[in-house]
């Protein structure tokens, strides 16, 4: 009970972190912003891997497996993909800096 | 080794931290994607300490399969596609949230030891984790035009779901309550009626909604899985998953509400009403109203000789065509001229928001030329000329006529209509995705339209331009 | 051990947030800020009172009462002088409004 | 109850968290400081709820002291001596922190059951604690001008501290490992002397610093009692400690970098090399220069008769002569004859950041008037006179001068000389509080100066305005 309630508390913290995290970004960056955290709850991967690890039987095994396999392309499809997005965005000018800071 | 792993699990956090941070602002923006991904190894490494040895090669083999799927789609995708691919991405995480709950609960069944909470949120991250999976597997199907294109509506549409959602809650109720809520179905039956039902669920809540909306949807989704993460960071009693779930939860739902600030469709008529673009309507008297159809020849005539300032305003069809290079070298042509170029770039052209950058900036069209709603409307008032390639919603002024109920309507759009002249590049009076006629086709003083594809028509007003 | 782990991992996370919270705040407000985060340290009155009430023998007691009494004067008058601070700023124009926001 | 203790305590954090951020803002602001108070109660009352009842009696007497102490400090301190205010408050925090450590260390040294967290964060508690509360104590001394006025030095002062901070840290380990690293000192001797080493070390820390920099010395230790306390929080393992602690040492700091930003002074300087005005420097030459003394008629003339647009600088000298009233009349009597006056406000003018707003807004002066340093900067070209009220540093040249290295060298001005005329009222030449002389005051055909205690000088003007 007491781990749950310290969990509880990171919970409510990071949350609260997540909403100050985004705020005002310039509409140019909705969509990478979109998948580079798509990609980060691709960590979901590290709880597949421990499912895995701990299964019993193989009906358990297959499940781990297919999680694991979503996790994974989950990570890399979502940093790779964000990846090319950005690659194509050039380094901006003093103009594109100012609307974005003030 | 725990301990090792936990630190390396907060270093981790403090990477995905960091890493969002700078995706705040272009300069940054892809270091801190790198950094994301570093923070991601750490704990990928870290976990492997804490596991069973004999199951690394099962774990390798299924990872790997995963990331040799997920490097060749992403790296094959066309920027068109990137909306669906980041669902598909998104949908996978889900799926594997509502999988890892699912054999948590076998182990909960088996074993003897009992845990409350983990009682508790397996049914949770089942039904989050499946809805995000089934949804955002029909966004991609959508987006894709594979199937369910534009919004599939069926009567009582609300209030089936309604229904849905409290069974699949009494029946998690029940799933929790050891089968003490409906004797008559067992707490594995019930997950797995959970497990259906929020599946179902899933395609219901996304099947009406039309594709214009689907960036929304799809950034919600992603809230979700991130919920979903965290939920099975509960079940696993572990941080990262924890911590990197909330995140994601909470800046996903923000984001959501940004976009759907930028499209200007509150979240809530999105969902509940489906009024997305159908892309259905069609005004039939189009035909028989008259335009000023224009020649290459005379637009590029007019952009060479009568106009100074010039804004160009790209849509969905310069995508679709692949023009964004001619209209790069129209920039040029225009610039050598010594006249004024600049880009409108309206927060939802094309079908994903920041499209538009994204394309214009592939070919090295400069940011400081790419201007944003806001900025750029003040500068169509002094502009001689808006040439409005293979767009139409964007600058369609019935969305902001109170008189219609349009699907675009209250969305602000660029305000061509102030430019001396307003020249439109598209194949034909068909209007937009939203599927609204635009008025400005019939203004036939103000208005020239060259009917061609995109790529061509602008080579041509090119070439016509530099030979007079 | 586990339990000083959870601990690590909210100071961590409400660090982060801590710098996320305070963000382009215009001067005018940075003597409250500072005024009312410094009332809201005075959330160190809880441990006084901890301590006060674990307290085994007099000398403790007399420590833990000082703590208290600190802690209770960083508390009220913390957040008093800031309220009357904050009392003096009369409802903004929209000027100061749009300097802020944008 | 432990858990709903618990959960009132995560109940409070988030009130702490939602009144900052209201606090971010001047409309909001207010309602942000009563939530974060609110909050403070939930956690107060849930401890109650955890502890020994007989012990209570005991608490509520300690408690009521200092919420009568407070309360009453509070409600009676004048504006002007706000800042040391908040330093007294905040030093007793962080003395309550280093005492709460005191007792927890006696516990572990009596009591059979080990905890390496504590026996490690106790010293740390200790040291933090003590420094922030003796360096808030020197602050409040130096402001209320109690004592070490300006700022005291003596030679080698970094050196001595760093050796004296070294030594602190070698008692700590001594102290955490139990004797093992000095046996000739016992642990119970070496947190003694961590005591009174790190008292010493707080007093040296803030003696060289003068008062120009305080705020910012402030706000400095108040995010050390901020971390302060979210050690004592992982001496007790408590949740409201460790969180309500760390959010205001993380936000503190770059509070901290925000105010040293707007002093213009970076942080390092302030802390290592005690730059800042000792107020003694004086310039000796003063006298035999001549000025254009000027009289209030003279000056009340020039406005009603050849000033259209007139800012007024607000400066600490109009605080200390509470002349803030009289300068509201200026204002609208300036107003009734169809002039335009706006309020020129520097971040640092005064002794407080923000002291000024809250002065002319005491008043009613509306919001709209008062502009920041980049908004008033460009009015003063076409402003036909600056009125510099008890103001001097905020508005002298020699800042930006890069021949002079004075207190106020760097520090952004309000460029009051590119107004046609500037008027200062003030009651002699000596300069401010940086003690540098200001060439403008010898400017004799741009400069009037009226020499005069703000409040009188302000009246007369008025009279003359009104007069004309
Ligand atoms: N950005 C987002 O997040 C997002 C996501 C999904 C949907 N949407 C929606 O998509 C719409 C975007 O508006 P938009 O103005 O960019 O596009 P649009 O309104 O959909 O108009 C696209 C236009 O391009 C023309 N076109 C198509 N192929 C072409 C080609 N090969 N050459 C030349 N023209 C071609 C079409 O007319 P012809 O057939 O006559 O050529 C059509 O009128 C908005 O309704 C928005 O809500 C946006
Ligand atoms: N805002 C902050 O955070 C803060 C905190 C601490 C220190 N400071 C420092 O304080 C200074 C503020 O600059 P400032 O221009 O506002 O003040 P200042 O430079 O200190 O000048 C104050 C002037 O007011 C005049 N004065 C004093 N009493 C007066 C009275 N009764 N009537 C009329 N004039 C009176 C004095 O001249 P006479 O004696 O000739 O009248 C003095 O020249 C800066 O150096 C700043 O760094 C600021």
């Amino acid at each position: 009970m007491n781990s749950f309630l310290a969990e509880l508390a990171v919970l409510i913290i990071a949350a609260f972190l997540g909403f100050e995290l985004i705020s005002r970004v310039p509409n140019l960056l909705h969509t990478p912003l979109m998948s580079a955290t798509n990609a980060i709850h691709g960590v979901i991967l590290v709880g597949g891997m421990i499912t895995l690890a701990a299964a019993t039987n193989v009906y358990i095994q297959a499940v781990g497996f297919i999680a694991v396999f979503f996790g994974a392309l989950n990570v890399v499809g979502g940093f790779w993909v964000t990846n090319r997005m950005l690659g194509m965005f050039r380094s901006p000018t003093p103009r594109v800096k100012k609307r974005r800071e003030d | 080794m725990q301990v090792a792993t936990f630190l390396a699990y907060l270093a981790a956090a403090a990477l995905f931290i960091l890493g969002i941070r700078r995706l705040r602002r272009p300069e940054t923006a892809r270091s801190g994607n790198t950094i994301a991904a570093v923070g991601m190894v750490i704990a990928l490494v870290a976990t492997l300490f804490v596991i069973e040895f004999q199951s690394l090669i099962l774990i390798g083999a299924a990872a790997l399969l995963g990331t040799v799927v997920g490097a060749l789609s992403a790296q094959r995708v066309k920027m068109t596609a990137m909306p669906q691919m980041v669902a598909a991405y998104n949908g996978v995480g889900g799926g594997a949230a509502a999988l890892i709950a699912l054999s948590e609960f076998y182990h909960l069944q088996t074993s003897s030891e009992q845990s409350l909470v983990a009682t508790i949120t397996v049914p949770l991250t089942v039904l989050v984790g499946s809805v995000s999976f089934a949804g955002s597997i029909i966004a991609f199907t959508k987006l894709q035009e594979i199937a369910f294109s534009g919004s599939v509506s069926f009567p009582l549409q609300q209030v089936v779901n309604g229904l849905l959602f409290i069974v699949i809650l009494v029946l998690a109720a029940n799933a929790i309550l050891a089968g003490n809520v409906l004797p008559f179905i067992s707490p594995t039956a019930s997950v797995a009626a959970i497990l259906v039902g929020s599946l179902i669920l899933g395609v219901l809540l996304v099947i009406p909604i039309g594709g214009a909306d689907m960036p929304i949807v799809i950034s919600l989704l992603n809230a979700c899985t991130g919920l979903a993460a965290a939920a099975s960071g509960f079940v696993l009693g572990n941080y990262i998953l924890i911590i990197g779930g909330t995140i994601v939860g909470a800046s996903g739902t923000i984001l959501t509400n940004l976009m759907s600030g930028a499209l200007g469709r509150p979240l809530g008529k999105i969902i509940f009403a489906g009024i997305a673009a159908s892309g259905s309507k069609k005004s039939e008297d189009r035909e028989d109203r008259e335009v000023n159809d224009a020649s290459a020849e005379t637009v590029g005539g007019y952009l060479a000789d009568e106009a100074e300032k010039v804004v160009i305003v790209p849509g969905y069809g310069l995508a679709v065509a692949q023009a964004q290079g001619p209209m790069r070298d129209l920039m040029e042509a225009l610039e050598k001229q010594g006249k004024e170029v600049l880009f409108g770039i309206h927060p939802v052209a094309g079908r994903m928001p920041g499209h538009m950058n994204v394309l214009l900036t592939e070919v090295g069209i400069p940011y400081a030329k790419l201007y944003d709603l806001e900025d750029i409307n003040p500068e169509f008032e002094d502009a001689d000329a808006a040439i409005i390639v293979g767009a139409n919603d964007v600058v369609n002024p019935a969305a902001s006529d109170p008189e219609q109920d349009t699907p675009i309507s209250g969305m602000p759009i660029l305000e061509v209509e102030k430019a001396k002249k307003v020249i439109f590049i598209k194949r034909s009076l068909s209007p937009g995705f939203a599927g609204v006629d635009n008025p400005l086709f019939y203004d036939t003083d103000k208005t020239m339209m060259l009917f061609a594809d995109a790529k061509q028509g602008l080579q041509d007003v090119i070439a016509s331009v530099q030979s007079s």
